[in-house]
């Protein structure tokens, strides 16, 4: 339930196959985020790096912390360009009850944001500058920089 | 012989290298100034598995890879 | 921004209808709550009556709060009946910043189960029952109760 | 003439009341034994307003509504 896309979203189309694929399920709870490209300093979009093998078990091990409540998660992004106004992330949870799900969505985006492997890239006059004052460093981050 | 790979925005090659630790890992690549920087911010995961630790052990065929600073969504 | 419909809400339609309502603003999040009738004790849907004056001055209040953190509320709700596994309730929090959209999205749906005038059924066994155990008295009730 | 409107599931019909104050609708509501139970769990609003106390007072052409628990969603 983690769907990695070619450039931008299709939003509506996302959040309706979600819904769709859980209407049998009996969540009495639905809650998607959507995130989309902002125009601030001057950018014409973003541009995004995977590294899906650690997003994956990442996203597994999620998957594994939402099950213990009884609810799922399910998550969309972009890889490659993302133009202004168009949307390159969704992270949605499915649980039986609101305050779960509105504990988990609050939870997994904090989480993907500190840890999910995904590069940021702004778009500017042509050129992909990595969005490092943006980024934040993985915990546990620095190891190989310790001087003996 | 390890392989270590250099995700996201460190512009650099992967390199093949004999060593059985991340100690030795950070000796060598300590000594390449270009990626000075990156040692300070990134993590590093062995088997596509984070580590936290310099004394991780390396076999042959094993895959290092450092993750810089993230940010998705 | 508060759209009431009578029976089910077509969640799909709305929350396209919204997305493309607000592509062009700027906001970077967009959480939307959808709430779908479980099956539970053995209901057959849940009805709903709605007490529209009220509901739209505490809902203008909600839009002047989210204003002031530069976000907007859209709410949709249903009327009348509304059977298992279909939807009788979105809100959405659309806002330039995740953080204020998170946080939005949980006050406000807390502040709507407690406030707003809305009255549910069970239907079961062809009656609609006043679900009273799980409604709850909006702040300041019980004063006409009061014995002199 | 003060309305009195009964919303949601208490089923009763509006009353047409002369009335100048709230205390004065408790005083007539309250010997309606059906009521008991919603006079402990109702707010009141008046012209769609809630309010929070017996003194307010009412005119001529005021509607008071009787508003039960709620549970939107």
């Amino acid at each position: 339930m983690l769907y990695l896309y070619e450039g931008a979203l299709n939003v509506p189309a996302i959040l309706k196959d979600w819904y769709e694929q859980e209407s049998g399920s009996n969540y009495g709870a639905y809650i998607p985020f959507v995130g989309t490209v902002r125009s601030e300093d001057g950018i014409d979009g973003l541009s995004f790096d995977i590294y899906e093998p650690i997003l994956k078990s990442w996203f597994r091990a999620w998957q594994e912390r939402a099950k213990e409540k009884g609810a799922i998660i399910k998550m969309a992004h972009s890889r490659g360009d993302v133009m202004l106004h168009e949307s390159s992330y969704i992270a949605a949870v499915f649980s039986p009850k609101r305050g779960v799900a509105l504990e988990l969505i609050d939870l997994f985006v904090e989480d993907f944001k500190a840890s999910a492997p995904i590069w940021k890239y702004d778009l500017k006059e042509g050129k992909r500058v990595y969005a490092l004052e943006r980024s934040t460093a993985i915990q546990g981050s620095g190891i190989l920089g310790v001087q003996k | 012989m390890v392989r270590v790979e250099f995700l996201g925005p460190i512009q650099k090659e992967p390199l093949e290298l004999d060593i059985t630790n991340l100690s030795q890992l950070a000796v060598i690549l300590q000594k390449d100034s270009e990626l000075a920087q990156w040692l300070q911010n990134s993590a590093v995961a062995v088997n596509d598995t984070l580590v936290a630790s310099l004394n991780h052990v390396l076999k042959n065929g094993d895959k290092v890879s450092l993750l810089p600073p993230v940010c998705g969504g």
